[in-house]
């Protein structure tokens, strides 16, 4: 029996490598995103840095705070419109598209999240800022519009991911409520929606992760001005912009302040899934003992 | 027992055909909305889209001739970070679901997951470059191109496999111990084997999500135009000419034929994971 | 089919696999050629010509930007940087030069404005933000959009050092990333204003005269055309054999034939 | 004795598996029916015929009528939610809501409009009381509902269904998760509340079936063998197929 025990270890001892592996890569993500962005926050000064006004790196001034503003904004503005769009439809799918429809439909809008952002970022240049511009003035070019591309950007995710949970919640609820004369919305607004709840907020934090981290599509739409932006229809400059616009030019401290955008920006997303994963604590519904 | 009588306003009936039809109102505009996206993609694509297109080399950086380069770098780069990426995902999550239990680690893996998957893909294309090119030495490559998508691909491969092997009903397993199967043959021989199916679906999924990555993989896969004999040589995968077919102005067809056959290829996954995901299920829940 | 038969099958699949991943292929000598992208499209004709005549040799060319191609050619990652904008002298040290060509930048703007001619300073007062209105300079009655290109990037440093002198292109000019999206924005939008290079012209946006002087082969050639950018080769110590090979052939007929067909002014 | 349900020639359907074969029966007002069966034999598709829960199955078909109180059940006329407010339903799993106890008995009040909290705090007293599970649950109301044992569960599931004053329960098998202690428990709430409710159950136990049911029908393949006061079926039944199933050769 002695080489069954020493086997079975090793294979445990070698399966919890796999399951730390996504924490070690993460730390080696940090460690090398600090390692070329520390520098910036060294000679220029991490809350200079922060709150700055003003980003002109050939004259050295590297402040970012109004492309935190304009990531922030931008990913709320797109929320905004995406998650009851997105919940609607989703409940739609789930719940009131007969079967053949949602085995059709279901796969389509999946793709739709496969769409490269370059193609997002076109459509909306080529279609959606002239439109923009007709009709609400200034250059097209606004927080509005990429807001909206990004809120295209983002149903799919929330959709599919919202439906998955809808469509998991025990079946026997739903015969319960029904068998209590409850009608089909009842049944969906007190029963299934609560219960699914945290997977709809985890499809919601996805679904921010990808506005807030989506870079493509933003730039050729957003204007990428930098500055805090007054009304939505003003150009804007997110963070994910900053780093991929002037990446290729950068060279010394512009280079490393670049790092520094990518250290901001991971911090901004750590705190928003710190956050979520919190609200998702609260609303888990504790499905004690009992039989279900 | 003496009834009670309802004091609501909107009858429950009438609410119910509000709501019904706002349901289908919102489903139906943001499937058009969607379907409308496809729908310009493919009628800006298809037009360019032929057999030569897609079996020939591209001529002049693009400008002209096919993407048979572009498709095969597409393969290797995806493949790379299948294959690195699935013991990694279904190894963490055999190791959650089968021994940790809700220890320490899982919180810490799951939490790591999670973060890895809303990690912007620019953010990876610094890492690529960074870690896999310069620091690893690996230099441009498919191969520093996979292991980013291989990184990206993870988180969605260590989901779908954690809720596949937590769905195995637990009464499979005593069945094994029953007949004094270790831990590991018990998972060996009967969890795994029951969630192939769903694993399979998972690493399919992955490898969709990261087949239209092009920020990622920018600085690291080198985006060269010639052939690629091996992962050591550099590429250049669809997403990527796709994005600089379109911003250098090279060609605007090409680039939207190039988006085209990628819409294809992961539209064709897309339906086969579905097409698994409904069989497996019925088979699990026998419905 | 029992387990062993399906077992030699994987196994032979696997090893398939593997021949194809691993092997390094036919023995070349690789040449790594990276930096700004509007330089890329020219040289990537280049290498597809030069190594069309010389097998044994494949030469990588990608983008990434100027600085990219700096930075790589500075740690040895790249044998041949490439830049389109002059270098600054932090920047220039220990890398020899090679400029291989200039290309002219075109003030573009759309078909539906009706201005034919602008001064240098007229477009200096446009970009820095004192002229707002296309009527200032005797165009119709419209609010100017300007559209520029990203801090950093080739065009604009040589847009700024020739046209701006000690002004600042100004803060709200709209930034787009790329040539093509600039010249999408200047085509749909009557209002706008911006710079593209002279070989992705075409009829979508309408090229302005300055001074007098519209751009064209001969004017940029002999420098009549004031507005003009160097596409220059950065080489860190000795180049290796076949990338000295590879320079001398783009100076030859043969190489100079190409780069004019591209609209780029070659450089003797 | 009033026909509460009366089913004349029903036939079901599920695509094209022939599941309930020409059925006629009459279930009298205020009393226990038992429906006994092999497994497959289509009593527990029976009761979900009678609340219509079969419609949530899309390859459901029928030809024949089911009345309730003289109305046609699938009359399009007949609001399904008026149905089954007055046909209630106690499954075979329990399934309270991933809910408090209160919330539970109260959400068939709440679904159906009655908004005054004094009103519901009272029925879902009055339930709990009559499903014999006050005492146990009366100081952790606002505890999840998971938290109960299955008997516990069980009787929460029929405190809800009686809340919705309903005229009929349907019970499917509602004892065959569950340990004897609990089961005896539900046995004896089923013959406090036959004086209120008509009651239909569908049982595996014939010893369950003759100690609450007053009839008992015995399905087989679709089709009603023989239905007749339980006493009467049981000591001397009629046809040699239920003297079989009763005297436990095969089924």
């Amino acid at each position: 029996m002695e080489k069954n025990r020493l086997s079975e270890f090793l294979i445990e001892k070698s399966l919890v490598i796999t399951a730390i592996f996504s924490i070690i890569i993460i730390l080696l993500i940090v460690l090398f995103i600090l390692m070329e962005g520390f520098p910036a926050f060294e000679d220029y000064g991490f809350f200079r840095f922060l709150f700055g006004m003003n980003w002109a790196p050939s004259d050295g001034e590297f402040g970012v705070f109004a492309m935190i503003i304009g990531s922030i904004y931008v990913t709320l503005l797109s929320l905004i419109m995406a998650v009851p769009l997105s919940l609607l439809c989703a409940i739609f799918m789930a719940e009131v598209a007969p079967n053949s429809i949602r085995r059709i439909l279901k796969p389509v809008i999946e793709t739709l999240s496969g769409i490269p952002s370059v193609v997002y970022g076109f459509f909306g240049l080529i279609v959606l800022v002239p439109i923009i511009r007709t009709n609400f003035g200034g250059t097209g070019f606004s927080m509005f519009t990429a807001a909206l591309i990004l809120t295209v950007m983002v149903l799919p995710t929330i959709i599919t991911i919202s439906q998955d949970s809808l469509r998991a919640v025990p079946h026997e609820y739903r015969e319960a409520s029904f068998g209590l004369g409850a009608t089909n919305w009842q049944t969906i607004r007190h029963v299934i929606f609560p219960a699914a709840l945290p997977g709809i907020i985890t499809s919601i934090i996805l679904g921010m992760g990808r506005a807030i981290g989506e870079t493509l599509a933003a730039i050729m739409i957003a204007g990428n001005v930098v500055q805090i932006p007054g009304s939505i229809f003003d150009p804007v400059r997110t963070l994910t912009a900053n780093i991929a616009l002037e990446m290729g030019y950068a060279t010394g401290l512009h280079y490393n302040a670049l790092f520094g955008t990518a250290i901001v920006l991971f911090l901004i997303i750590i705190i928003l899934l710190l956050i979520a994963n919190y609200i998702q604590h609260k609303y888990k519904v504790d499905v004690g003992g009992g039989y279900l | 027992m003496r009834g009670l009588k309802s004091q609501k306003i909107i009858s429950p009936k009438t609410s119910q055909k509000i709501m019904n039809a706002i349901f289908i109102i919102s489903g139906i505009i943001t499937i058009l909305i969607l379907v409308l996206i496809l729908g310009y993609i493919l009628i800006m694509g298809l037009p360019v889209v032929n057999l030569e297109f897609i079996f020939a080399n591209p001529i002049d950086s693009g400008a002209s001739g096919g993407i048979f380069q572009m498709i095969v770098s597409s393969i290797y780069v995806t493949l790379i970070a299948g294959i690195v990426a699935t013991p990694l995902g279904v190894g963490a999550a055999v190791y959650l679901v089968e021994y940790a239990g809700e220890g320490k680690i899982t919180k810490l893996t799951r939490f790591g997951a999670e973060t890895l998957a809303s990690i912007p893909s620019i953010v990876y294309g610094l890492f690529g470059l960074a870690f896999f090119v310069v620091a690893i030495g690996l230099g441009w490559s498919l191969l520093s191109g996979g292991l980013v998508l291989a990184i990206m691909a993870l988180p969605t491969i260590f989901q779908v496999s954690e809720v596949t092997i937590s769905s195995i009903p637990s009464s499979y397993r005593e069945g094994s111990y029953g007949l004094g199967a270790t831990k590991w043959q018990t998972i060996y021989r009967v969890v795994l084997p029951a969630a192939i199916p769903g694993i399979v679906t998972g690493v399919i999924l992955g490898m969709t999500r990261v087949i239209s990555e092009a920020a990622a993989v920018m600085f690291a896969v080198g985006s060269s135009l010639s052939m690629p004999l091996s992962i050591f040589d550099p590429g250049r995968p669809l997403p990527l000419h796709l994005y600089i077919l379109a911003t250098e102005g090279i060609s605007l067809e090409n680039a939207y034929g190039t988006a085209a056959v990628l819409v294809i290829i992961v539209l064709v996954l897309t339906f086969v994971s579905n097409y698994l995901v409904d069989k497996y299920q019925r088979k699990i829940m026998g419905r | 089919m029992n387990s062993e038969f399906k077992g030699i099958i994987v196994i032979a699949i696997c090893i398939i696999l593997a021949y194809l991943f691993i092997n390094p292929g036919a023995s070349y000598e690789r040449i790594d050629v990276v930096g700004s992208t509007s330089v890329q499209p020219l040289v990537e004709k280049l290498a597809e010509n030069f190594t069309s005549s010389h097998e044994d040799i494949r030469i990588y060319v990608q983008g990434g930007g100027s600085g990219m191609g700096i930075r790589s050619t500075k740690q040895g990652l790249a044998n041949i940087g490439m830049s389109s904008k002059e270098l600054s002298s932090t920047e220039k040290k220990n890398l020899t030069e090679i400029t291989i060509g200039k290309e002219g930048i075109v003030i573009a703007v759309s078909n539906q404005n009706n201005i034919k001619d602008l001064s240098i300073e007229q477009i200096k007062n446009i970009f820095n933000g004192k002229i707002t209105n296309w009527k200032e300079v005797g165009g119709n009655d419209k609010e100017i959009h300007v559209i520029t290109r990203e801090e950093g990037s080739g065009t604009r440093s040589a847009f700024e050092s020739i046209v701006m002198d000690d002004t600042k292109i100004k803060d709200s000019a709209i930034v787009q990333s790329s040539t093509e999206s600039v010249k999408q924005s200047v085509a749909s939008d009557p209002g706008a204003i911006g710079f593209v290079s002279f070989a992705h012209m075409n009829d979508d946006v309408k090229p302005i005269s300055v001074d007098g002087v519209s751009p064209s082969e001969k004017t940029i050639t002999n420098e009549e055309y004031v507005l003009q950018r160097p596409f220059i080769f950065l080489i860190k110590g000795e180049p290796s054999k076949f990338a000295k090979e590879f320079l001398s052939w783009i100076k030859s007929p043969a190489g100079t034939e190409i780069i004019k067909k591209e609209k780029i002014i070659p450089v003797k | 004795m009033m026909n509460r349900i009366e089913v004349e020639n029903l036939n079901v359907y599920f695509g094209d598996s022939h599941i309930l074969k020409d059925i006629n029966t009459e279930i009298s007002k205020n009393t226990v029916t038992a429906l006994i069966g092999p497994s497959g034999c289509g009593k527990s598709t029976f009761i979900r015929t009678i609340n219509r829960m079969n419609d949530l199955i899309p390859s459901f078909s029928r030809t024949g009528n089911v009345y309730l109180d003289g109305e046609d059940v699938y009359d399009p006329k007949m609001d399904v939610v008026d149905l089954r407010k007055k046909v209630g339903m106690v499954f075979q799993k329990p399934n309270p809501f991933p809910k408090s106890i209160y919330e539970n008995v109260a959400y068939g009040l709440k679904i159906h409009g009655i908004t005054d909290d004094d009103a519901i705090s009272a029925r879902v007293e009055e339930s709990l009381r009559s499903a014999a599970l006050w005492d146990e649950v009366e100081d952790k109301l606002d505890n999840s509902a998971m938290g109960l044992s299955g008997g516990q569960q069980q009787r929460l599931c029929i405190a809800r269904t009686i809340a919705n004053n309903p005229e009929v329960i349907l019970m499917d098998e509602p004892c065959s998760a569950l340990d004897p202690i609990s089961t005896t428990k539900v046995e004896d709430l089923i013959h406090k509340l036959k004086k209120d409710y008509t009651i239909l159950i569908v049982t595996h136990n014939m010893q369950q079936a003759t100690r609450v049911s007053k009839y008992t029908s015995f399905f087989l393949n679709g089709e009603i063998i023989e239905s007749n006061l339980t006493d009467k079926l049981f000591v001397d039944p009629k046809d040699s197929k239920t003297e079989d199933y009763i005297t436990g050769r095969f089924g």
